[in-house]
């Protein structure tokens, strides 16, 4: 099977700024995302957890696969939104299938 | 003073109270009780729609009288101007950097919604009838406070992102439109809806509120637990001086403007309840360099049990007291 | 026309149709209003639940008459069949591939539980009976037109993937074993059993269905803002004029077969409401060409509101004039 | 014999029971009907927190009689014992190891809540009285067993990781602390705590029931078509044998301390009945090598259902022809 | 602590078509998987969101960790099942405890 | 964008475990972690569901991004966790942003 190479660019950010970080990511070209939810974690901030929250508490993370050639403009968007924030941002390489699609 | 202290006991011992108090254990004995994500908001949903429509079908009852936009103003003035009140004495009472004070502020001047739900159902208990369109009061209080707390930031010469979607997102926030929303429904149906839907809205409603709680004391418990030590003695002091001085703030505007008993109360319990859902998540946009931790343990974990367990009698006994009712 | 159009105006301000539109008119807003995914799915459970219990209480209280297995057979025929003429109407209306076109008409010629509910509702306000096994009926006329879909497309030459797991799949659906199911226990069971569980499966039912259709409302709103553009006039001229003409196949098909009054609207009712539910998820499976924001818009989008503010009061009025009542 | 008979039959075509058995069959035929984790959470929650409360309403308005201390020890010494027997049954009836009988074990010395709820219900039907309470005793035995299953493997030489943690997990788990919690709440605001939430605590019980067991059927079904052929002959006829034996015992120490005729077939039921959500998560931590397939199945795949159908009316049966009521 | 090569597939498919791709990757020999929710995302197919939803509707992610060896029989079964469909495929290279599991 | 060297450790653990397991983590030195809900799997104790569950049933993922150097340390403290359960390890190559998290 043809694969071809990518980066998956893996987001985890407060619940609150997920829209403004999708809108960042399509105005910095991304073709696709994907948000999966998360439970609970912890890190400087403390720990927290999702259980029993009613507002927009905790944290999502968005994963995003792109062409090698658009990390660097990536991360740049990416950075601007999280930079005040909590939130923590991996690169990890891979390929992908359908290559026509990134 | 013994009669606020005996309505205060008949309030601690209700089914609500010690449901939150249950959840307050439960979370500080590191008990796993939890209640799930979805119920909880699926219960925060029923509660908004139950009291939105609620307030409406009561309108359409008894009309508007020219009150309500008074009550409308008022509390729009009172969101703006408490955080304003809340800086100042946050400044004296504690150590508090200005965007942590204004932050702190910001929750202040906006309202519980919870702690107003248990207020009414305080008032129902004691047969005391209020304004229907004091939960479009609520509404209009929610999001104001924000844009002083900003403005308070700027003028202290930090930096607070004010950004275009900020202002569109406080307005249409979901709880908001789901309380205005179901107000008009019940404004618009009426008793024909309130008929209709009442064994939904009102038979389930102290129960469901018993729940709610439940989970409110398990997510503040787990809070304290949590934040041991972030807090000064001054920052307690606030969370406790600011309910008393709001609401009666509150009650001196909604005496002026000529509410009932009734909506006095709720217009002290508005006052002096502070916001832990709708604000806690515009302040991580706008002011992502405030701690958390500080509002949240202040607002959740001190004045939302204050309020709840003597707050309300008290600011129904001074109301009382003052009103001659 | 005159009480047509009183009727349908006394329809749409029930708080059952005007949640509906503060969920819709919140999502165009662009509020973040929502409803998360399992209470959603919870509140589906409890009306597919409540509805089958009381169909078969009605069932088992006056007894199985003669037209029932004709009522079964003819919404069979009808779900099989209507898929046709969806098809012809939208090669005459709208420039749609085949496999588009299919895929719309299968979900016309399957029904829309929440909108045969929203009828029953309306029915039972104007204390208009009718038989029990209509929900049977319903449960019959979910699948037989996605096969109906699958064989238009494989007669236009296209490639409709039958495999043999996708049966099993439509007949053992959740929806369909959940509304049988309950169905059955409520036969079962007869009127011992609802006095047990009606404080639940009766009392709060138009409560929970309003909420249920502000998410309605809240997810056609999504739709509708994502989707635009995509449908041109013909196929929101179709969205609406297939209802009309398949609520009048169900007329003379019910009146056919000795339907009541309530169980002849019924039977309209499940003729013109299109599917959102089933089908969609077994067009992904066995026409993945199809493009859904095209069959989820017209059903969900435009045939649902229709059915539920206009439709329905249209049916009865025509069904009251035809049979006399 | 026959009245026996006739019991189990009148139970056996509740709408309860029948629920059950509609997720039983619809998880044996693989239909994709499931419901939402967050949907079954939040339904045992309400089921914990009513039965809890209504226990705690009953012993407030009935007063704490001098039989209350000897059935919470009644209890505990059961919960300790049960196992050591289940254990003797399982060595001889099947060739599980000592760690998978001492898990199994562990199950059926702790208890299920649900199916005491369920027979709560059954007596409430047949105005049988019973302890409030009770729901204190079925509390006390949740955790204990699990305390001898772990002395049962150090004792057969195997490794049981008992932990500081664990106790205190034990102790503190969810569905306890809400069980005592609602308990006490019942017990101190009585009567009047009752009279404001009756209508969320009692109307729709038993509907959340239906609903509940109709989940607890998809389970149970579930795992029973996954775990086909890991349990021999042996196994099931422990798992209908034990929940007899301990019934027994449960009827003599009932009688022994002086229950009424409702506590004791509540005892009995305590007895007979396995847990599956507590111990099961329990053994996870302290005895993983035992096989979760065996134990889940012969709980809630056998053992479950029988109490459930044939069980309670059996045991109610039982106990009236021995107090002669 | 012993790492063994391995690849890790992580495959974002309509939910619909859960069950056939679980049952093809079985098929394909794979040893296990793990499916987790995902709450909503954008592609070329549009932006959609699983709040509120009722059906089947949405996304969900089969992680799948395997031998290296296996992959390509793996993504030819991947394939098959995605083709037509809404999704997207992703491998990276892993290590893993306990190589005797995959 | 300035990118450092880091490790992404996963794991697939049962539920009751979590606690164990996180503490674990963080007495191993790990600055952070982040809990994702698992819907459901398979492997060689069968295949499971999250539908319906009422108690602590099924499984989490717990993903923990390290510097290079912290990864044995790390996996022993895991291994020590998840030896007798159920569960998954895997390891992957990443990079992130801000290293002075880490
Ligand atoms: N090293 C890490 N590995 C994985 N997730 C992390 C890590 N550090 C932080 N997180 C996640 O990011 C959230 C915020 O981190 P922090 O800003 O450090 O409080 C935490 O609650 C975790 O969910
Ligand atoms: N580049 C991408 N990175 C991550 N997820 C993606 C990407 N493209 C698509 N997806 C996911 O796959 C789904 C369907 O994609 P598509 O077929 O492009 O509409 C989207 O809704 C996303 O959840
Ligand atoms: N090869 C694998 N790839 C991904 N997840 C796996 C794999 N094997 C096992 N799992 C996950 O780990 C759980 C327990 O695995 P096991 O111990 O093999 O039964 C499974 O239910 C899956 O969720
Ligand atoms: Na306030
Ligand atoms: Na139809
Ligand atoms: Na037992």
């Amino acid at each position: 099977m043809q694969t071809h190479i990518a980066k998956r660019v893996e987001i985890v950010i407060e619940a609150p700024l997920e829209r403004r970080l999708t809108e960042a990511l399509t105005a910095a070209g991304v073709t696709g995302y994907t948000v999966l939810p998360v439970l609970g974690g912890s890190g400087r901030s403390g720990q927290w957890s999702r259980d029993g929250q009613v507002g927009r508490a905790g944290m999502v993370s968005v994963v995003c696969l792109i062409k090698p050639k658009r990390l660097d403009g990536l991360l740049d968007a990416i950075f601007a939104v999280v930079k005040k924030h909590i939130g923590v941002v991996s690169v990890t390489d891979a390929h992908v299938l359908r290559a026509e699609r990134f | 003073m013994i009669e606020i202290l005996s309505l205060a006991g008949a309030n601690l011992i209700s089914p609500i109270i010690l449901s939150f108090a249950l959840g307050l254990l439960a979370a500080l004995a590191r008990s796993d009780l939890t209640i799930p994500e979805a119920v909880a908001k699926g219960m925060s949903i029923y509660l908004l729609f139950a009291i939105g429509f609620k307030g409406g079908v009561a309108v359409s009852a008894h009309g508007i009288d020219q009150t309500l936009v008074l009550a409308l103003l008022a509390g729009l003035v009172l969101s703006f101007t408490l955080p304003l009140l809340a800086f100042g004495l946050l400044r004296v009472l504690t150590g508090l950097s200005a965007v942590d004070a204004a932050a702190v502020a910001a929750h202040y001047g906006s309202i519980s919604i919870v702690t107003f739900v248990a207020a009414t159902s305080v008032l129902q208990g004691r047969m005391i009838s209020s304004e229907g369109y004091m939960v479009a009061v609520a509404a209009v209080m929610e999001a104001p406070a924000i844009l002083s707390a900003l403005w308070l930031v700027a003028r202290s010469g930090g930096e607070a992102r004010m950004e275009p979607g900020l202002i569109r997102e406080l307005l249409l926030n979901g709880s908001i439109v789901l309380l205005v929303g179901a107000f008009f429904i019940g404004a618009i149906t009426g008793e024909k809806g309130f008929a209709e839907i009442s064994a939904f809205i009102e038979a389930p409603f102290k129960g469901v509120l018993c729940l709610f709680l439940l989970d409110m004391g398990l997510i503040a418990g787990r809070g304290l637990r949590q934040s041991r030590g972030v807090l000064g003695l001054g920052a307690v002091g606030f969370a406790i001086a600011m309910p008393l001085v709001s609401a009666l703030l509150g009650l001196g505007v909604g005496a002026l403007i000529g509410l009932s008993l009734g909506g006095i109360v709720l217009m002290m319990v508005l006052c002096a309840s502070a916001s832990y859902i709708a604000v806690p998540a515009a302040m991580r946009v706008a002011l992502p360099e405030a701690n958390p931790a500080i509002y949240l343990t202040l607002s959740l974990g001190v004045t939302f049990p204050f309020n709840l367990t003597l707050g309300i009698p008290l600011y129904l006994a001074i109301a009382q007291a003052v009103t001659g009712a």
